[in-house]
């Protein structure tokens, strides 16, 4: 990677922090639950990472078989954080 | 990688930002959740068209199957058990991005051979670290929870020393990575030193301090994908990892000040074991008890009634009854809400789920900066299952472990009712003087049978 | 530019668009004309093109005379307006 | 560009979000401002570093006459000219983002000869036509205000179709410039039509519409100094630019909500017209006038002012008679309080800024939702050159052009004291039904005389 390139990843860290921070503040206290489960769900995105490990199969065999731990892992994270999550919220009804 | 999906990317990227940003209104949230699993979503398919076809069999059987460990809990689990769920597939997110930093540490070590760049070693080693101490630490929070282990905090002497001594030997280790990177036993080192320092932090901590930890460890799971986008150069990993390391930030941050408490008091552990020796030799409060028929009949002569929920009602799913309640009430024209302590129950928003689950209106529940003023004007305040966020030592007693802590002003109706098993003592392991106030009366024994007038 | 170096590029302009309408929406009326006066002074940022611009000097005279003036044109904007708003703000006292 | 250059950069933008962060509180702002010029300086230095040192004097000599004329305005200007001030310089901008493409255009085709990139030759079409549009849009909004050219709407048939016309011309010339980049005739035609536009779009609004305006040209401003980013690829002009862009975005909607007015229709013009023959039929008010003598006295006999400053005070620099008045009342022990309307005066924030000038402490100054409900319970209120921001017809009559901005409720005191030149009407045209109240008492004079009792 070039330094050209590590510098312009910072500035998207950098930048999408503050913004975390900021949106984030603005959450009331009443969905903070569903807030946790759904920044969960968010963090399983390492199931990019994992789908590019899996395709390391073949090259060698224990990245393959990470990659696929990897991939069962994320997916469970993924889809458990989104259901859970919608099914907290499909709670909160006014009447 | 080309630019279409680049593009999708940076659609997916968006998506999340949308759905966090929506999640801060009520009405919003749900649909701002379905936008980023949409954003998910897309960043799988993209995934998928880049990668080469000859491994879809395993990749579809991986995701067969996780997503059906997935669903089956997702739609199993009660909502009092939140904090434990959250706590488990944090842990498989941070196994996942430090499974992927190792596949990745492989890979390049052993068939490409080539000399790994700078960048790219530090950023597997981070992943590696964050990981491990992710995934163990999110496991013991999980046990805790769930009374597989004990709750109380396990501390011995030393403790402090040692986990410095092993987070020291990492560095080193890593250090030593970074020169020869292709040596097994270094790597084998760090991956054996992340996982027990993700136990050694946590085995100390008490169980009630877990969403604590639980909110940190989600932080870090963050910073864990954040990690893993730096070593596979993509945009959509850092900035999605970014999001959630700032929302458990956030989190920890309203827990601990909630609660009157310093992060690093919370994560030196102990909590509770000072507390109840000084709890012991307060002067025993002499309380006034009411049995059921004298509640309902209180309950005629009244006109607002506020209920503070408390972790009690959690434990003994009392929200049901009260929705009851509140019906029987509203048919008499009674003034009926809810007054919602930030830290009530375990974790946050934790009473709000649970009263929405019993199907109670969300506007209904007062949040309390607004609803402190009227309980001066309420005939009856009823607590049910709450107790250090109604103590009035927060405000009166600088000797109290609470004083300072922001709470609920329910001694200041005319007629506090408290519905609790016992005169057990809250989280905070203290004595709650409002039970032996003139105007509180307690109803004791399982708050969800007596309500059933 | 190559497409990866422009969707980069689109990424920080998505991410600090969404960061400025985050913090902007925060700022109290009391200081919107700060404000005003404040962000109108960021925008001289564009005299880091004109200095790039003036660079550009024996090359080309029409490129060397836009550089030269569009420098002059953001230093009274980058001057001029931290000035203003620093003696804007000077003025918001508590006593 | 070297890596220590990168770095830089990546700090001012840093600085230049935390330094708009830090204006969401008055504490903090002045610092935050400084931290946003310190940015704005490492970013200039960077660049010094970065070019070659031939042409070392031009630049020095330009940065100086820059820097002389803009702290010689900035310390000249008065606090009423603000928006004048901000109009002149953000044509400055604008006018220096247009040079910047122009001359990156006619080195790249004069001197490189090499074919220009697709999303170069766009960012450069895209940066000369908004600071083409800023410039003279600017120029004519300073012009209108300063009262160089009439500040009513000028208007003639078939200026819509034409500027649609035009806008179609720019289109077409950017196609071909796109795919003949060396055409001097397209570039020309270009730039022409980009600065006949800026003209043409804002000689049809009102003076008294020029500060929306204003805000609309400065997030122009940043737009094209965004396109100047992609021209350069240069990361910091982008986050800077977006700032701009989004902070000029959000003023000019607060300000059209607060107005009760669409953009579109602001921008489309002819404003007041309409109005000024509609208030002409309503029925004539009676007023009940008071003088100089007798508000002193009654001034002797009540406990609680809250003052509600308006465009009269600025146009008559009232406010530092008010400080005065303020200090006496204080002197007595009343209570004293200021009332500011989000859109009072003519730019928003205007009140505080000329209220901060005459020495007033901010916290004095109650933000129009924490002040409503306390105008029942105040004895005084002297409305000094407000007019629109307290006409009750925005509440009470459907028919009036204002109905639906929200207003001060400073008809709900006990006694009203209206100070302004005449029974003129407001920015809006329209008749003010509270002058002719039972509790409204007219005290009419230039404002700043009368209130030296
Ligand atoms: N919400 C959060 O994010 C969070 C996070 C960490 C810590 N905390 C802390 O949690 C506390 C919350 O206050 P709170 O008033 O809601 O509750 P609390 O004070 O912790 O406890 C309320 C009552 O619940 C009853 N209870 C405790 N365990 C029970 C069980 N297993 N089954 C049935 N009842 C049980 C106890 O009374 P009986 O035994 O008499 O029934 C206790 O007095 C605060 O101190 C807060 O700082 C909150
Ligand atoms: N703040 C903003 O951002 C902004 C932007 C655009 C438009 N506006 C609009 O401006 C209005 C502000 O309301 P306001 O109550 O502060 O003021 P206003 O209603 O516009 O006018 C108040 C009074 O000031 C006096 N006045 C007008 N021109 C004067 C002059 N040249 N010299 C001396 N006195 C003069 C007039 O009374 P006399 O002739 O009797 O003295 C007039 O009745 C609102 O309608 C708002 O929508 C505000």
């Amino acid at each position: 990677m070039s330094s050209e390139a590590l510098i312009i990843l910072i500035y998207i860290l950098v930048l999408a922090s503050f913004l975390g921070f900021e949106l984030i503040a603005k959450v009331p206290p009443t969905l903070h639950t569903p807030l946790m489960s759904g920044s969960n769900a968010i963090s399983g995105i390492t199931i990019v990472g994992a789908l590019l490990a899996c395709n390391e199969m073949g090259y060698v065999t224990l990245s393959k078989w990470l990659g696929m731990i990897a991939l069962v892992l994320a997916t469970i994270n993924v889809v458990g954080g989104y259901t859970v999550t919608d099914r907290m919220l499909k709670m909160f009804k006014k009447k | 990688m080309s630019i279409a999906i680049q593009i999708a990317y940076l659609i997916s990227s968006i998506l999340f930002v949308l759905g966090i940003k929506m999640l801060n209104k009520t009405k919003s949230a749900r649909q701002g959740n379905r936008l980023s699993a949409l954003g998910m979503f897309i960043a799988i398919l993209a995934t998928l068209v880049q990668i080469q076809v000859i491994s879809f069999v395993e990749i579809f059987a991986c995701i067969v199957v996780g997503a059906a460990i997935g669903l089956y809990y997702a739609n199993k689990v009660e909502m009092t058990k939140m904090p434990e769920m959250v706590a488990l597939f944090n842990g498989f997110g941070g196994l996942a991005s430090f499974s992927v930093a190792l596949s990745d540490y492989f890979l390049r070590t052993n068939v490409n051979l080539e000399s790994i760049e700078l960048v790219t070693v530090i950023s597997i080693i981070v992943s590696v670290f964050i990981g491990g101490v992710t995934f163990t630490g999110s496991i013991i929070a999980f046990l805790k929870l769930n009374g597989n282990i004990s709750g109380s905090p396990i501390t011995f002497k030393g403790q402090h020393p040692l986990n410095l001594a092993l987070f020291l030997s990492f560095l080193t280790a890593a250090t030593f990575t970074v020169i020869d990177q292709t040596d097994p036993v270094l790597i084998i080192v760090l991956i054996v030193i992340s996982l027990v320092l993700g136990v050694l932090t946590v085995i100390p901590i008490g169980g009630a301090d877990m969403p604590v930890v639980i909110s940190l460890l989600n932080s870090y799971s963050g910073m864990a994908a954040c990690a893993t986008g730096f070593i596979l150069n993509n945009n959509v990993l850092i900035v999605a990892g970014s999001l959630v390391g700032a929302s458990g930030i956030i989190l920890t941050q309203i827990m601990c000040k909630a609660m009157n408490r310093s992060l690093v008091n919370v994560l030196l552990g102990g909590f509770g074991q000072t507390v109840s020796s000084a709890g012991e030799d307060g002067p025993s409060i002499t309380v006034k008890e009411i049995g059921v028929e004298e509640t309902a009949m209180l309950f005629d002569s009244v006109s607002s009634v506020i209920v503070v929920p408390g972790y009690g009602m959690a434990v003994a799913q009392a929200q049901h009854v009260i929705r009851e309640l509140m019906e029987q009430c509203e048919k008499r024209n009674i003034d009926f809400k809810f007054a919602i302590h930030p830290v009530a129950g375990r974790m946050p928003g934790h009473m709000n789920v649970l009263l929405a689950e019993a199907n109670i209106s969300y506007d209904k529940l007062i949040e309390m900066e607004s609803i402190n003023d009227e309980f001066p004007n309420t005939d009856l305040v009823l607590i049910v299952g709450a107790n250090d966020v109604v103590n009035p030592a927060a405000r009166n007693n600088p000797q109290s472990p609470i004083y300072g802590m922001p709470i609920l002003n329910a001694d200041k109706a005319r007629t506090v009712i408290v519905s609790k098993r016992s005169m057990g003592k809250g989280y905070a392991g203290v004595e709650n003087e409002l039970f032996g106030y003139p105007n509180c009366l307690m109803l004791l024994g399982m708050p969800n049978k007596p309500l059933q007038k």
